[in-house]
């Protein structure tokens, strides 16, 4: 066995401390104040878009709400499953999440984006009773608006759960923002901080509150997915019964939910000056985590493609050309490309996974894929719902519009205002959350080690219970 | 957490090494009564092939009974072996370490035994290799790659072939350390078998190379193997309950979920048979547990999801088979069953940690897992057949013969056998790994604490 | 496909519904056509009876006025047949006149195609075939015997369809409509059953699958199916009635 | 001249670490000696020369291979012998993916088990000294050279501290 020499980390602490509490002061000088600008302008756009969407289209036609459906989607995606590349790996106790957590955890802010966009599409979605008839629906003989109220429920709750994880994970932050700011940042440290001081209970009592936050927030999660993907797209196209759907929703969702959080992370490394904190291996580990969602795209899509390709009924066909074959083919070849095997390709190569920048790339390319894949799945989806058609046992084959609607210029604006919005509430908050968690950053340097191994030198990590 | 137990290799070996070098007591005995269960079992097959498939219980439309249940619930506990192995490699889980062995040889045995029921299903089995190689070229027609009854074969034989390969590689470095400690005809045998091994730094590098190349290679089978074992049900839209998008991740999770705790079963065997304390520890229980309890609970929403959605179309056929499935006697008891045993009893233990670090209580919930995930591939498989499609006119029910259930014992006993005898001559915990395991771990001193610490390259 | 288009024919059924009396003469015709073993109460008790064509019965309405309605049943002969592709070793498959075969010869017994069958009306030989001694001369030498172990089913009585075809090209004709006609269309005391080609523009099953009353069972599923029924008249209910296709 | 091999028995890696040391001052080349452990250690642990493998190749070369066939498999097959079935294709890609995809898997992890036998250079007939206690926790250092090296050979070693030191010619 290998003696591990005691080292002071004294010095080291202080250093981290000092560097990632400058974060919160002026990383980048006057430029900030041009993004807060720029993002904030176009958050007002969005919200101005939002306005005029809801009063030029009314909630009745029903076509009309696919973009925005989407839109909504994919939030749910980038930034509700961001927080999770935060929660896994703190559950399997990997040592690499260290980092990256704030970051991924920080993403719950922007949560606001979604909330607010999620509750106009409320009143667009059509009533479990339509024409005196009960639609199909998993709500089966529930009260007419059930879906209408959990959903409204779930969001809001999943926003609020999100805050409650971003404030239990960066309680000990908070404390050290008391203990070395000034002014505000002293005040609100100190009263977010609730007197931590850091004696044994409380170190206790915060692991146990995040595991159960952390928990709290996936199960949030995967409920707004599934009733999400479920009363939003599948339920308004009759006939389509595809009980994997809730999972490739949710599975693609934290696809685009961990090339959130490597774009976030190659940004704020770089223009934070984090290389210090933030390591190679943090994309190393992030690149797998993204290798494997991207095959689950693949087999989740394929799983479902296979029966119906294969059971050659009349339902199938239809949710073939719906899904695959029908006017949204260009869109599923992009989404093939870019959600799959574009960035499968890419990544399988050991260069690229450890360069930051080209993974961003491949990030990106996978955003844009989550992007094309929602307006699939979402824009036919609200286009082929009709008061008379629901109660169909499925649609015809020649019932199935032959083209894709274009996005009014009112999509195009909430979908760039409301990212923008969700960005801007992140680096408000930058000016006093540390983008580095400073207690788990301490921590690593606690726990790993460089040591020498008879003629060659190890890294050691230790893993406490 | 691992504790740290200092034990030296020669310790090591003698421990892990006493059912190779020297027969345990209970081994004939136990041998012996398998053996006659073996026997027998292959007895009613022959009897079987003998009179034809008139025996069993099948009648129409339930024309898939007990031997494919049978053949899922093999197929789904050699997805432990994978699981075990390779996402615990690939995630550098600590605490796989003394179960990868055994659980890869689950995974062959298992797969070798759920081969034998498609085989023993079909009605003229002595034709079955012209499904598998046309073996009659002047007729000039090879398998229909169409049909998912040929991916099967397909698909096993590649992750058996995988698997057995994968097990041979990392069997090597013990083989030299039983090479070593034999002499005679043995020493011959298991020198060859070990292949002129060193154990020089090349093939150590190479040696843990391989462990996490053939784990990513072997992980996509893993997944695809099951994934096309639920395509035989999924893909006909005749049955109701089967043609399901779901089944193919379904099945796969449930399949981890029976072999994970095939594996816990396994490892307790392996405690108190060969005693084995000071390598399947408490914690490794305690580690599966709570890998369980998530891929439990991730089995149970795709339960109700696949409830949900089967209900969600609100077809008259597809409530008739609920209704079976759900609320008839025998079936209602069978699902309560199921439900019970399969998630509610084991689940409800593993979440305090004084049962998971019981082996006895770990034993039996893992048992009960089993049972479950047995009845449920029973209960997904019949009454989706015996509520096929509108025409009550031919709604029938189906139980099995005993010449059935004496073939489902049977296939225990086979496992358990081959397992054994493969004990006798190979050892169940890899050597190599508990040693390497003495080397890359380490403790660090925090304070007064002292906290283990894991090397990393 | 392109060698569907090459045949002369594409055989195809129609029963008329309201002319069905539920005589299961149809059934018996083709029991003693096609070599079926004799399906004794035990067999039937067992769920192991093989009737290539069964007549379902429904009853309708509450008593007294209840009304018996039947349906002959056979193999549909679909054209997207869901019991084809699942056989491993193609020993279901699609001829190019449109009939779904099954080659002994080549049959496992998966019975994997019967699973895939929505219509039931594929058959397993549980045992090795008997016949009592008295019926050992009546069996019909066009016709093999199946062995235990493999799947049989409806045939259309293709030795009936060779025979006739044969016969045609032997003399120079041309298959005429109404040459050629299975066991159960033959025996059908009230001409329920008509077979034919559907490639000959004039004949009588295309004009029955273009009636207004035709329809196929289970259409939702898209078999395609190759027989047609033709609905009941009854003024008490519409056309599509219960046993319809659903 | 004869070639002898040489193995000097260690009971700790750093004395094993030393004889690498004396043996590469005395001249011999890093290629002729080895360390034999029972259990693997980090990389570069005895300062020995880490060595380089090629084994990323050989599953690419099977997955191709792999794939080529099932690809000509599949598709002639079914052209060859285009028997229609339930209205599906006869080239019915979809279902072609499937064995595609096995075949291509199951002939890469051949190739990957081929590799590694390769790469690790079994099955290994050389009649090298070699002493069983190596699997018991020893650590030995072999050594291949000329048989009036041999003296040289067995100074470093012994240098190095060794328990014990066989030789065999060959």
């Amino acid at each position: 066995m290998i003696e591990v020499p005691v080292t002071n980390n004294t010095e080291k602490f202080n250093s981290a401390t000092n560097s990632l509490v400058s974060t919160t002061k002026e990383p980048l000088g006057g430029k900030l104040k041009l993004i807060f600008g720029i993002f904030g302008v176009l958050s007002v756009i969005g919200i101005i878009s939002l306005i005029l969407k809801i009063t030029t289209l009314g909630f009745d036609a029903k076509s009309g709400w696919g973009y925005y459906a989407a839109v909504v989607s994919l939030l749910l995606g980038v930034f509700g499953t961001a927080p999770m590349v935060a929660i896994a790996p703190t559950i399997a106790k990997a040592d690499w999440h260290r980092p990256v957590s704030r970051i991924a955890t920080m993403f719950t802010l922007a949560g606001i984006s979604t909330s607010i966009l999620a509750i106009p599409l409320i009143f667009a979605l059509p009533p479990l009773v339509v024409d005196g008839i009960r639609r199909r629906s998993i709500w089966f003989d529930a009260n007419i608006y059930t879906p209408h109220v959990f959903f409204g429920i779930a969001v809001i709750g999943l926003f609020l759960v999100g805050l409650g994880l971003l404030w239990v994970t960066s309680i000990p932050d908070m404390a050290i923002m008391r203990d070395h700011s000034s002014g505000w940042k002293q005040r609100l440290g100190k009263s977010l901080s609730r007197g931590f001081v850091g004696t044994e209970g409380q170190w206790i009592s915060l692991r146990a509150r995040i595991g159960m936050m952390g928990t709290f927030y996936f199960m949030f999660l995967i409920f707004v997915h599934i009733i999400y993907s479920i009363c939003f797209s599948l339920e308004l196209v009759a006939g389509w019964k595809d009980a994997i759907y809730p999972m490739y929703h949710a599975a693609t969702g934290i696809q685009s939910g961990v090339a959130t959080v490597i774009i976030g992370l190659f940004l704020f490394r770089k223009y934070w000056k984090l290389e210090d904190h933030i390591g190679i291996d943090q994309f190393w580990a992030l690149s797998k985590l993204m290798f494997a969602t991207t095959i689950f795209w693949f087999y989740f899509f394929i799983c479902a493609f296979m029966i119906f390709w294969y059971g050659k009924s009349a339902i199938n066909e239809m949710t073939i050309a719906i899904l695959v074959n029908g006017p949204y083919m260009p869109v599923f070849i992009g989404t093939l490309l870019l959600s799959f095997i574009v960035p499968w390709w890419i990544i399988i190569w050991n260069p690229v996974r450890y360069s930051p920048w080209m993974l961003s790339v491949v990030a990106t390319i996978v955003l844009i894929g989550s992007l094309l894949d929602r307006i699939r799945l979402y824009v036919i989806s609200w286009q082929v719902y009709s008061d008379e058609m629901i109660h169909k046992r499925y649609i015809p084959l020649d019932e199935i519009p032959e083209n894709m609607i274009a996005p009014s210029i009112f999509d195009i604006g909430i979908f760039i205002g409301f990212v923008s919005l969700g960005i801007f509430a992140i680096l408000l908050a930058t000016r006093f959350i540390p983008v580095v968690s400073i207690w788990e950053r301490h921590q690593s340097i606690l726990l790993t080690r460089h040591i020498k191994f008879h003629r060659t030198e190890v890294y050691a990590v230790g893993k406490p219970d | 957490m691992q504790q740290r137990r200092q034990l030296d290799e020669k310790q090591i070996n003698r421990e892990l090494l006493n059912g190779n070098l020297e027969t345990p007591k209970w081994y004939y005995p136990v041998m012996g009564v398998l053996g006659v269960g073996v026997l027998i079992g292959f007895a009613t097959i022959l009897y079987m092939f003998n009179r034809g498939l008139g025996v069993t219980g099948l009648a129409r439309p339930v024309y898939w009974g007990l031997f494919i249940t049978t053949f899922v619930f093999w197929v789904g506990i050699s997805h432990a072996g994978i699981m075990i192995s390779a996402i615990l490699r690939l995630t550098q889980a600590e605490w796989r370490r003394p179960v990868t062995r055994a659980a890869e040889l689950l995974t062959v045995f298992s797969l070798l035994t759920a081969l034998f029921f498609p085989l023993m299903h079909a009605g003229r089995p002595w034709r079955i290799a012209y499904w598998l190689i046309p073996y009659d070229w002047a007729r000039g027609i090879w398998p229909n790659v169409r049909s998912p009854l040929f991916w099967d074969p397909i698909a096993i034989g590649t992750y058996l072939t995988g698997s057995t390969l994968f097990l041979f590689v990392a069997l090597i470095p013990d083989l030299a350390i039983l090479r070593d400690r034999t002499t005679g005809i043995k020493k011959t045998i298991y020198s060859m078998l070990a292949l002129g091994w060193r154990g020089n730094p090349r093939q150590w590098q190479l040696q843990v190379v391989a462990g996490i190349l053939l784990s990513a290679l072997m992980l996509p089978i893993f997944v695809s193997v099951h994934s096309i074992v639920s395509w035989d049900f999924a893909v006909t839209p005749a049955v109701e309950g089967w043609h399901s998008t779901i089944f193919a991740p379904y099945f796969v999770i449930g399949a981890v979920h029976s072999g994970v705790s095939a594996v816990v079963t396994m490892m307790c065997l392996m405690r108190w048979l060969w005693k084995w304390n000071n390598y399947i520890r408490p914690e490794h229980f305690d580690a599966l547990a709570r890998l369980l309890i998530i891929v439990a609970t991730a089995w149970l929403a795709f339960t109700f999801l696949e409830l949900i959605f089967s209900l969600y179309g609100r077809d008259a056929p597809e409530i008739a088979l609920r209704e079976l499935q759900i609320f008839t006697w025998p079936w209602n008891l069978i699902f309560i069953t199921f439900l019970l045993t399969g998630y509610v009893i084991p689940v409800g233990c593993w979440l305090f940690k004084r049962c998971r670090n019981n082996i006895a209580i770990m034993f039996w919930t893992s048992i009960l897992v089993n049972v479950g995930m047995w009845l449920e591939r029973f209960l997904i498989i019949v009454p989706g057949l015996a509520r096929k499609q509108v025409f009550v006119y031919t709604w029938e029910g189906y139980w099995p013969s005993p010449v059935e259930w004496i073939i489902l014992v049977w296939s225990f006993a086979w496992v358990s056998f081959l397992m054994l005898l493969f004990a006798r001559f190979f050892p169940l915990v890899p050597l190599f790994e508990a040693k390497e395991s003495q080397v890359f771990t380490t403790e660090m001193k925090v304070g007064r604490a002292t906290v283990p610490m894991v090397i990393r390259e | 496909m392109v060698a569907e288009k090459q045949s002369k024919f594409k055989w195809g059924m129609a029963i008329d519904i309201d002319k069905c009396t539920g005589c299961q003469a149809c059934v018996l015709a083709c029991q003693s056509e096609n070599n079926i073993p004799i399906n004794t109460e035990d067999n039937f008790k067992d769920a192991r009876g093989i009737e290539w064509i069964r007549v379902e019965r429904y009853w309708e309405g509450e008593f007294p006025n209840v009304k018996a309605k039947f349906i002959p049943i056979l193999c549909m002969h679909c054209d997207n047949a869901p019991c084809e592709p699942v056989c491993p070793v193609y020993a279901s498959y699609h001829t190019v006149e449109g009939l779904n075969v099954q080659v002994y010869n080549r049959c496992v017994g998966t019975r994997y195609c019967a699973n895939g069958c929505p219509y039931l009306v594929r058959f397993f030989n549980y045992w090795e075939p008997e016949w009592p001694e008295s019926l050992q001369n009546q069996l019909n030498p066009d016709v093999t015997v199946r062995s235990r172990g493999i799947m049989e089913k409806c045939t259309m009585c293709i030795q009936r369809i060779r025979r006739g075809t044969r016969k045609a090209k032997r003399g120079n004709n041309e298959v005429m409509d109404g040459d050629i006609s299975p066991a159960c269309v033959q025996a059908c005391p009230t001409e329920a059953m008509v077979f034919g080609n559907q490639k000959d523009p004039n004949s009588k099953i295309n004009k029955m699958k273009n009636d207004k009353r035709s329809y196929t069972l289970l259409d939702h599923l898209k078999t395609n199916s190759n027989v047609w029924y033709l609905a009941k008249v009854d003024e008490d209910v519409d056309s599509h009635s219960k046993e319809g296709g659903h | 001249m004869s070639k002898i091999s040489i193995l000097g028995l260690y009971d700790n890696p750093d004395s094993a670490a030393d004889a690498l040391d004396a043996l590469s001052e005395s001249g011999f080349d890093s290629n002729n000696f080895d360390v034999l452990t029972g259990t693997p250690y980090p990389e570069g642990a005895f300062g020995e020369h880490v060595p380089q493998h090629r084994l990323f190749r050989f599953p690419l070369f099977g997955a191709i291979v792999g794939l080529t066939l099932s690809v000509f498999l599949t598709s002639t097959t079914q052209i060859v012998y285009p028997l229609i079935t339930g209205g599906k294709p006869i080239l019915s890609i979809f279902a072609m993916l499937v064995i595609m995809y096995e075949m291509t898997m199951l002939s890469a992890v051949i190739t990957t088990v081929i590799g590694i036998l390769f790469e690790s250079r079994l099955p290994n007939i050389s009649m090298n000294v070699y002493d069983t206690r190596i699997t018991e926790g020893l650590i030995g250092v072999s050594l291949v050279c000329t048989s009036d090296k041999k003296e040289t050979a067995e100074r470093a070693l012994n240098g190095a501290g060794a328990m014990e030191i066989k030789s065999s010619g060959r």
